[in-house]
C-alpha cells in the first residue's frame, strides 16, 4: 500500500491514545462514524501508542468496560474502509500486520503529510 | 499549508515527534501553553527540521517568566498573531 | 472568516479553556465571526452551570456566557459526552428520572454530527484540548 | 491493614476511576479496611451525582456509593478543588446563592487537611491518577 | 522498600525517566494502565536498570490483548498480587 | 548542599508539572500549604518541568489567571524551607540558580531515593 497515493476525503482522524487508558480512542471513533453517518468520506489514522487500538484480542476491562474493539468491526458498515497505522509505531510494539484484528495500511511516516493534506477536516485524539 | 498547534514540551512528552512526522516542507508549527518550553534556546534543537516556520506563543511564554530565554530562531507571535496564523493556513491540526 | 472552536479539556485543569477564550477574543477583535463552540471529551465541563470560582480567579463559565450575550456563539455540548459526565440540561434530567439539572441554556445538548457539520462549515476550526 | 485512596482522575476520561474501584475491591475481599476514598484535582467529578452513563457501561457514581453503602468507606471530595469546578452540595449552593446542587451523600465536600491526616492516620495511601 | 506505579507508557510519556531517578536499589515498579505498554519486549529495555524489581498487571495486559507480547523479565500480578505489592512496600508513589 | 544528607519528614510533595499549563502545580503546592499548617513537616521537590515553578519573572496569565509565583514566596511563612530541585532539570532548561525567584537546592538526580526513603507520605503531583 505504502506505494500508493493515500486517500482522500472530508475528514481525517487520528488517533494516539491506547485502549482503556483514556476515554481518547472511543471519542475519537465515535466521531469518524459520525461523520460517516452523515455521509462524509472518513479516513482513520493510527500514529503512535494509538496503533495498539487495531491489535487482536482486546477485552472488556476488569470493571466490564467496553472494549474499543467492536467498535472496529463496525467501520466497514459505516462505508469507513480507508484505514491507516504508521509501520513504525506498530513495529516499536512488535507487532506485524498478523496480529490486527482487521485489516488496515501500513504507511511509512514520511507519507503522512500527503495524508493530512488530501483531507479538509483533521481531529486528534 | 497546514498550522500545528503543539501544547506539550518535548522535555516530557513525544507528542513532538508524531507533531513533526505530519509536518509537510511547508507546514508551519506553533508552538503554545506548555508547548512554549520547546522554543527555549536549551530545547529548540528538538525542532530543527522546521526551523523558519517555528512560532511560539508569546503569552504563554510571558507568563512562565521566559520571554528571555526563547531562542532567535522562534518566532514569537502575540494571540492575534496566532488568529493570523489560522487565517493564512488551510487548516489547523492540535497536538497534546 | 467564520470561524468554530472545539474546546476538549476541562476548566481550570488544563490551560485549554483559557486558551480558547482568549482566542476567540483576539478573533472576534480582528473582525470575524465565531459560529460555535463545541465541547466534547472533558471540554464539557465547560458547562457546569454552578461553577464558584474563587473571586480573584478567572471565571470561565461567566466567560463563555458573555461570548454568547455578546456575540452569538452558540455554544454547544456533546450530549454523549456530557450524560456519562453528569452535565444534564432539565429535558436530560427528567428522561433520567433525575431531579435537578447541572446544564442550562446558554449551553445546548447536541449530538456530535454538530461537530461535523461545524467542521465542514465554517471556514476554520480550531481545537483546543487538555 | 487500613487504606485510603487517593483520586485524581475524572471518571471516563481516564482509567484512573475503574482502577481505584478494582483496587478497592481486591483490597477489601483480602480483609484489609478502606477508610477513605479522597477526590481531588479532576477526581471531583466522580462526585457528579446527575451521571447517566450508557446502560452496557460500569456506573462508577453508583459503584462508589456502594462501597461507601457496604463498606463504610468515606467519599470526601476537596471542597476548593469542588467549587471551582461546579461540584457544590446544598450547602454551597446556598452560600454561593445558586439554585440545585451538583454533589449529595455519601459524597461530601471537606477540606485538603482531611487528605493529609489520612496520609498520616492510615497504613498505605495508594494515588490513582489519570 | 517503596512500590513505584507508573501509568503511562516509554513509547509517548518520558515520566518512565522520573520514576526510574526515584527509585533505590530495592524499590519496586509496577506498570499499570496504559503504563504496561512498556512490559512488551520491544519496550522493556527502557525498564532495564529495575530489572528483577519490574511487575505489570495481569488486567491491564489483559484488556489491551497484550498479555502474550508481555516480556519474560516482567513479573505478571493480578489485582489480588497488586494489593500484596503494596502490603510489603512501606509506601507508594504513583507517576502518571 | 548535595554533599548534605537531604530533608526528612511528613511529607514530601513532588512538583513535576509547569506553571500555568495545568492546574497540578497549584494543587500540589496547595497541598503542601495544608500540611504546613497542620503542623507537618513538608518538603518540596521541583522534577522535570516542574523546575520552572522556580523561576524568576512570572505573571499572571492573560485572562487573569493567578500565578503560582507569590505562592512559592509563602512557602517561608509556612516553615516549608525545605526546597529541591533536580540539577539536571534545571539545566535542560538553560536556567541556573541565578533564575530563580527563591533560595532551593539542587540536588543530583542520584539523590532523590533518598530523598522519598525519608518522608513518611509522597503525593506526587
Amino acid at each position: 500500500m505504502s506505494s500508493h497515493a493515500p486517500a482522500t476525503g472530508d475528514l481525517l482522524v487520528i488517533l494516539r491514545h491506547a485502549p482503556h487508558g483514556s476515554s481518547w480512542l472511543r471519542e475519537g471513533l465515535d466521531a469518524a462514524l459520525v461523520a460517516a453517518a452523515f455521509g462524509q468520506s472518513v479516513t482513520l489514522l493510527f500514529q503512535s501508542d494509538g496503533v495498539l487500538a487495531l491489535a487482536r484480542g482486546q477485552q472488556t476491562g476488569p470493571l466490564g468496560q467496553k472494549s474499543t474493539a467492536p467498535t472496529l468491526d463496525m467501520l466497514a458498515m459505516y462505508d469507513i474502509e480507508s484505514l491507516y497505522f504508521v509501520e513504525d509505531a506498530l513495529a516499536s510494539f512488535g507487532l506485524t500486520q498478523q496480529d490486527l484484528q482487521l485489516p488496515a495500511s501500513g504507511i511509512p511516516a514520511a507519507v503522512i503529510p500527503e495524508l493530512l493534506a488530501g483531507h479538509k477536516l483533521i481531529l486528534t485524539f | 499549508m497546514i498550522l500545528h498547534i503543539l501544547n506539550r514540551p518535548p522535555s516530557s512528552s513525544l507528542v513532538y515527534r508524531e507533531t513533526l512526522a505530519a509536518m509537510s516542507d511547508t507546514d508551519r508549527l506553533l508552538l503554545v501553553e506548555d508547548g512554549v518550553l520547546g522554543a527555549l534556546t536549551s530545547q529548540v534543537r528538538h525542532f530543527q527540521q522546521v526551523e523558519g516556520r517555528l512560532f511560539a506563543l508569546r503569552e504563554d511564554l510571558h507568563a512562565r517568566g521566559l520571554e528571555g530565554q526563547c531562542d532567535a530562531v522562534v518566532q514569537v507571535v502575540d494571540v492575534d498573531g496566532f488568529v493570523t496564523l489560522t487565517e493564512e493556513a488551510d487548516k489547523t491540526v492540535s497536538w497534546f | 472568516m467564520r470561524y468554530a472552536l472545539l474546546v476538549q479539556g476541562a476548566p481550570y485543569s488544563s490551560q485549554a479553556s483559557h486558551s480558547a477564550l482568549r482566542f476567540a477574543s483576539a478573533l472576534l477583535t480582528r473582525g470575524h465571526r465565531l459560529e460555535c463552540v463545541f465541547f466534547y471529551h472533558e471540554g464539557v465541563y465547560n458547562a457546569a452551570r454552578l461553577a464558584a470560582p474563587p473571586q480573584d480567579e478567572p471565571h470561565l463559565y461567566d466567560a463563555w456566557c458573555a461570548l454568547n450575550a455578546e456575540h452569538g456563539t452558540q455554544l454547544q455540548v456533546c450530549i454523549a459526552a456530557a450524560l456519562r459526565r453528569g452535565m444534564l440540561d432539565e429535558r436530560e434530567a427528567n428522561r433520567h428520572g433525575k431531579h435537578g439539572h447541572s446544564v442550562e441554556p446558554p449551553f445546548e445538548l447536541t449530538g456530535l454530527g454538530q461537530l461535523i457539520d461545524l467542521g465542514q462549515s465554517v471556514d476554520r476550526l480550531v481545537t483546543f484540548a487538555p
